[in-house]
């Protein structure tokens, strides 16, 4: 019974961390057609990053955790000027640039601190009793972050004026030009919306689990994976496929050993794709 | 009968694109499908080629059931076609584009062409000489290295025909190949139409430009997915229904 | 207006943006500024640069002897690597500060050829590749754990020497034909000073659960099996594997939690593995001691005052009573905070050692003779030999006394040292 | 929330439709020069290892021909327009097909490498079936997840293929690594005459027919799934006959050689030196691995700034690839130099 409950909670956080990357990833993907495989250097940067406000500057971990959401956004936005822009949306370019970045970021962590494992202090320590059980107040506290950002990244995108005018952009560009929205500003904002929220997905991780300059390697697999069973293009997907994937990689490892739960999910995955090509939420 | 449809039904969702649609096409015929835009002209194209899936109904080719083959199949039986949108190879030249699709006329095994047997040579020079001439006909020989990309629009239309005679068709689909042409050219098309039949090639035709009457042996008419109505050009012409369906969606003349 | 608004808010993050690597820096400016001092006092890392200077200086009339290393500096066992590079050239430092390697009357300073295996087995053949053909070495500290699959048969085949830091009990990494290849640590040894300190220092613990990285355990389990039944120990329940990528660490500690043992022994993994175990076991509430290869400060970095119970069998600080001195005089040499593996740097102490007891810079030669010893001095005091039946060598791979420290609420308690039983 | 999702995704173009026919049109004329320089670099090559026998460099240009072939298999299958994430994974099958008959049966090494390339060739047909119904993006991140399904399978084969530590004891083919030299430099210049002959023959054509355009392609009786298929067995052929050799040579065969970052890597080989060009993936190996093996090595944890660095240059500044702006400089001479004089050359 304990260990339901329990792998309950990392289901539904696994799959919170899931969507908020997933999201980040969607909206770079939808606005600008870039695979970002920099997603997973961005998220182990952020992680990183937090790390060093908080243990090299003695940041309070409520002070780190927004100025390192706001670095990542904002590194988003140099990004999309200098990097992705001149590529033109060429997919191969976008890669190369991808790769390079990712590289260069994860060479960096790993020169300067890769020697040891690390972990961001918990910013609320200690457990917190949920009925009978004991379940880390961070885990807790990640977990309300996690829900308030879903619905204020719902909101933003169903009601703010930015969020409209992505939409519009998404839908049709050449239409959304003609009303007068620029499309460099609005891409602009999506890549650094979802830089922001793959480093707040990192900064979760981080205070959760370690760092190591490779976590986003991993991460970056399942988000390519939620985003493609979501189907291009879908928002809503995510969410439920998020939940799906936090279920497989909460869940299966608690009846299976080691590798056999890559296997076997990944497995799984794949099948879903080849009987869903465009995802179960894509459009046809 | 070359081509016959019996029943042919073709369900999109709940959207019923083409509902129990019969044609006939007799051996040297020119028929035009005629109808207003959307009206399932080309989704008829698309389930006699096996680009979709029937719902229901059967497509007889020369006396054989044909439902349900794969496009290229359906393209080796005898079947060639042209297509309104992306009609090209657009990377290809010209000349290109024509040699690429002699596929099936004379055909190279694997084998052949892997190891560049004398058959292959021989089969591929003729080819070239073919594609050539096929040019001449159209009138296309002087842009041959050009990019197909690069032609004018007229132009990639004459290049789709070429493509597809390349085939060898027993029966040739044009899918509305008068579109975006102006007068002269029409003339020209409509000529090269003819000439085509005169070299032994049924033809059924896509169009939704009325012009095209001028041409045929034998109209049908489709409006919203059904048949409404068939028979000369002269009598479609007169046709009450045919007049109002094309007067309340799309008039075009 | 509004522009310049948008604009300064850009100017304001993007300086901390430039902040963030600069801080990174800093923080990591004590370990930096003393790595780099081996390279600038003796002919360390870069033989280029620093080799003329420093034979100038101090041992004109020394001859270098260049010793190859290869270590994983980059992609995900530079964990582990990265740190053992440094500590590998300050032994490299300690033992020309001492007079170099004594040979036959000469005196040889020693130059380490580091390579960087690339923590995959292609990376580590390239690098045993460019060590044997291009610099022509013919001593190698040889890798870390199971990537000595991919170099042995390359030294084998050239008549080089290696010493491996430890191994990963591969058939194809030690056996009776590779008589060229040696063991810096048995790491059997090592677990087996694991669980005589969990039952010297909790002695109610009767019942051990074993959780493992999945993919070199098969080849420990019998041994690991034979340890727990030879220290009176009984497995509580059967081993728990997990993957060594995996992202969360707590469906692992659940499973283990449920096997309601009284200790937790985790021999196989990397640092990232274990304290993400340790966390999840500590928040379900999971009390009993834990016992792993720690190093001390970094599990109280990691972990802060939930490091409880911890049993660790890594632990060299300066602060311990018990340590040995040539490992205290590696602790001095740098930051004596750092996380020293001191895997790599016993190898070449090891072959330091072995190369004067056999007087001669032939690599069969050096081979022959190790085989007759008995005793040779490690960093952490004198070595013995171990697991001669189960390698089918004699005096092949090596043991040593193993650190010990206890820790609680995350503070460090160090216990004498533990002598491990020898592996049959 | 609503769904933003009208975007048509299958627009996103993976094989850049520009120059992919224009070999095709290459005029013999022209082939001279370049056919001279190829032929002096087979001999150069082909003598080297009288001066270069037993040093590091051998090990490098033996790592070379490999990836040189398993790169051109990659483009090979790109120019059908499949965008196939899964060649380290072919490679993984061929090697790990050769490894384990070879270290618990201890056949030899010349049935299992014949072995590897036959089982990578059949698995890859195999699974190029369910695949051909997948285009562009989607098929890209089917074989992404493909590539890691087998990855997976790997890792989780318990003895048998060794997990994740990998497989070792490999039996090698030769002592001498002078022959391991003249065989991977003879099934390069093998490997690269069959694909180059596929390319620009009537099969090639076919490809890149249904790259361009595959309804057109059926239209024509150019079969869309036979095709691809035949183009993914082809690839993994090759694939999987290096993976298998190259695990003889390197006597271990581990999971992280053929993963997505191998891929990736291989594939950024081939987009480095062009992708539509023959010779791309040659210049892009070149270019990416022995560079930094041969100049930059020193740099040791610091070696990825290098090529990170190289891939930035060329995403910047040349679009298609290295080879891809040789060939607009030379096309721009040659036109200039036919402008200044008509007629000069025309044999």
């Amino acid at each position: 019974m304990e260990i339901a409950v329990q792998t309950v909670i990392n289901v539904v956080l696994l799959g919170v961390v899931y969507i908020l990357m997933g999201i980040g990833f969607a909206f770079i993907l939808n606005l600008l057609g870039i695979f970002n495989l920099a997603h997973g250097a961005i998220f182990m940067s952020a992680a990183y990053g937090c790390y060093l406000l908080v243990v090299k500057l003695g940041l309070p971990g409520f002070a780190a955790f927004p100025v390192t959401v706001l670095a990542a956004a904002a590194f988003g936005i140099l990004v999309e000027r200098f990097l992705f822009r001149p590529m033109k949306a060429d997919f191969n370019r976008t890669m190369m640039v991808c790769i390079a970045l990712s590289t260069v970021l994860v060479t960096t962590f790993n020169r300067f601190l890769g020697t040891r494992a690390l972990a961001i202090p918990p910013f609320l320590a200690g457990t917190t009793g949920l009925g009978p059980y004991r379940v880390q107040t961070d885990r807790i506290l990640a977990f309300c972050i996690g829900i308030v950002l879903l619905v204020g990244i719902i909101l933003f995108v169903d009601r703010s004026r930015w969020g409209a005018q992505m939409q519009a952009v998404t839908q049709n560009r050449e239409g959304a030009a003609l009303q007068g929205i620029r499309f460099s500003r609005v891409a602009m904002l999506a890549v650094s919306v979802g830089f922001g929220l793959a480093a707040i997905g990192g900064v979760f991780m981080g205070t959760l689990y370690n760092l190591t300059p490779f976590i986003g390697d991993v991460t970056l697999i399942k988000v390519l994976m939620l985003v493609i069973l979501a189907g291009l293009g879908s928002f809503n997907g995510i969410f439920y496929v998020g939940g799906l994937l936090g279920l497989l990689y909460g869940a299966l490892p608690v009846v299976l050993p080691g590798a056999v739960v890559d296997a076997l999910a990944s497995i799984l995955v794949l099948a879903l794709l080849l009987i869903r090509p465009r995802g179960f939420f894509g459009h046809e | 009968m070359l081509l016959e449809t019996k029943g042919l039904t073709k369900r999109f969702g709940g959207l019923v694109a083409v509902k129990d649609f019969d044609i006939q096409v007799a051996e040297g015929e020119i028929v035009g499908l005629i109808g207003p835009n959307g009206a399932g002209k080309s989704t008829v194209f698309n389930l006699i080629t096996g680009v979709f899936p029937v719902t229901s109904g059967r497509v007889l080719f020369d006396g054989r059931d044909i439902t349900g083959k794969q496009p290229e199949q359906v393209a080796r039986l005898g079947i060639g076609r042209t297509f309104q949108l992306n009609p090209l190879f657009h990377e290809f030249t010209v000349l290109e584009n024509v040699t690429s699709s002699f596929e099936l006329h004379p055909h190279s095994s694997l084998f052949d062409i892997f190891f560049n047997t004398r058959k292959y040579r021989r089969n591929e020079a003729f080819i070239a000489e073919r594609a050539h001439e096929i040019l001449h006909v159209v009138g296309l020989e002087r842009v041959a290295d050009e990019l197909a990309k690069n032609l004018p629009h007229g132009h990639q239309k004459m290049l789709g025909v070429a493509r597809a005679l390349a085939t060898r068709p027993r029966l040739l689909l044009l899918d509305e190949p008068l579109s975006g042409m102006n007068p002269s050219e029409i003339d020209t098309s409509l000529e090269a139409i003819r000439s085509m039949r005169d070299h032994g090639i049924t033809i059924l035709i896509v169009e939704h430009n009325m012009q095209i009457l001028r041409l045929c042996d034998r109209v049908v008419v489709i409006s919203f997915g059904q048949k409404i109505c068939e028979g000369s050009p002269a009598e479609v012409r007169a046709n009450e229904e045919v007049i109002s369906a094309y007067f309340g969606a799309d008039y075009v003349c | 207006m509004k522009k310049t608004a948008w604009v300064s808010v850009l100017m304001v993050l993007m300086i901390l943006l430039a902040v963030v690597p600069a801080l990174a820096g800093c923080g990591k400016a004590e370990e930096t500024t003393t790595t780099s001092a081996p390279t600038q006092t003796t002919a360390g890392p870069t033989p280029t640069t620093a080799a003329p200077s420093s034979t100038e200086t101090t041992t004109a009339q020394m001859e270098t002897l260049q010793i190859g290393v290869i270590l994983s500096l980059t992609d995900w066992f530079s964990v582990v690597d990265a740190a053992e590079k440094m500590d590998i050239e300050y032994v490299a430092q300690m033992i020309n500060e001492d007079g170099g390697i004594k040979v036959q009357g000469k005196s040889y300073k020693v130059e380490l050829v580091i390579e960087d295996g690339k923590s995959s087995l292609d990376g580590n053949t390239a690098a045993a590749n460019k060590l044997v053909l291009d610099k022509k070495l013919k001593f190698v500290v040889g890798p870390g754990a199971f990537f000595n699959l991919a170099t042995t048969p390359i030294f084998e085949q050239n008549k080089v020497l290696h010493v491996a830091n430890y191994n990963g009990l591969n058939p194809a990494e030690m056996n009776k034909d590779t008589r060229y290849a040696f063991l810096g640590l048995d790491p059997i040894t090592q677990q087996s000073a694991a669980l005589k300190a969990l039952k010297l220092y909790y002695p109610n613990v009767k019942n051990v659960a074993l959780a493992s990285e999945d993919a070199t355990f098969p080849a420990f389990e019998p041994h690991f099996r034979a340890l727990v039944e030879r220290t009176g120990l009984t497995l509580a329940g059967e081993p728990i594997l997990y993957a060594t990528q995996a992202e969360d660490y707590n469906p692992i500690a659940a499973k283990i939690k449920a096997l309601n043992p009284d200790a937790v022994w985790m021999p196989i993994g990397i640092d990232p593995t274990y304290f993400g175990i340790v966390k999840g076991l500590r928040t379900l509430g999971y009390q009993g001691p834990i016992t792993f290869p720690v190093d001390a400060p970094s599990v109280v970095g990691a972990l802060g005052d939930s490091a409880t119970g911890i049993v660790g069998i890594l632990s060299k600080q300066v602060e311990d009573p018990y340590i040995a001195a040539p490992m205290k005089r590696l602790l001095l040499m740098g930051d004596p905070k750092r996380h020293v593996f001191g895997l790599a740097p016993n190898a070449l102490y090891l072959l330091k050692h072995a190369i004067e007891a056999a007087d001669s810079l032939d690599p069969t030669v050096v081979r022959d003779k190790w085989e007759t010893l008995t005793s040779l001095p490690t960093l952490y005091g004198d070595g013995f030999p171990s697991g001669n039946q189960l390698y089918g060598l004699p005096n092949h791979a090596w043991a040593h006394p193993i650190p010990v420290c206890l820790i609680n609420d995350g503070k460090v308690e160090y216990k004498p040292w533990i002598l491990p039983d020898v592996t049959p | 929330m609503s769904d933003m999702t009208e975007i048509d995704t299958t627009d996103i173009r993976l094989v850049p439709e520009s120059a992919v026919g224009q070999e095709v049109a290459q005029t013999k004329s022209r082939r001279w020069p370049g056919l001279s320089v190829l032929g002096g670099l087979v001999l150069v090559l082909a003598l080297l290892p009288l001066g270069i026998s037993g040093s590091y460099y051998m090990h490098v240009l033996i790592l070379t021909f490999f990836y040189v072939v398993i790169a051109s298999s990659w483009r090979v299958v790109s120019i059908s327009g499949q965008f196939n994430i899964a060649i380290g994974a072919f490679m993984g099958i061929g090697a790990y097909a050769a490894a384990i008959p070879s270290v618990w049966l201890h056949w030899s090494p010349w049935v299992t490498i014949p072995l590897g390339a036959v089982a990578a060739t059949i698995v890859g047909a195999l699974l190029a079936y369910p695949f051909a119904r997948l285009r562009t993006i989607y098929y890209a991140m089917g074989t992404l997840f493909l590539g890691y399904v087998v990855i997976n399978l790997i890792t989780a084969g318990g003895k048998t293929t060794g997990m994740s530590t990998g497989l070792g004891g490999v039996e090698p083919l030769f002592s001498d690594r002078t022959y391991y030299y003249y065989l991977a430099f003879g099934l390069m210049l093998v490997s690269l005459a069959c694909m180059y002959r596929l390319e620009f023959s009537r099969i090639g054509v076919r490809m890149k027919a249904i790259a361009q355009s595959h309804q057109v392609a059926a239209s024509v009786g150019i079969g869309e799934r036979r095709n691809r298929i035949l183009a993914v067995a082809f690839g993994s052929f090759f694939a999987g006959l290096m993976g298998a050799v190259y695990c003889h040579y390197q006597g271990v065969a581990s999971p992280n050689s053929y993963g997505l970052g191998a891929t990736l890597w291989i594939i950024m080989y081939v987009l480095v030196g062009g992708i539509n060009s023959f010779w791309g993936p040659a210049v892009g190996v070149g270019m990416l691995l022995v560079i930094p093996e041969f100049f930059f090595r020193d740099l040791k944890g610091n070696l990825p700034y290098v090529t990170a660095a190289i891939l930035l240059i060329i995403a910047f500044t040349m679009p298609e690839g290295i080879v891809g702006l040789l060939k607009a400089i030379t096309d721009r001479v040659s036109r200039r130099f036919r402008r200044g004089e008509v007629s000069g050359d025309a044999p």
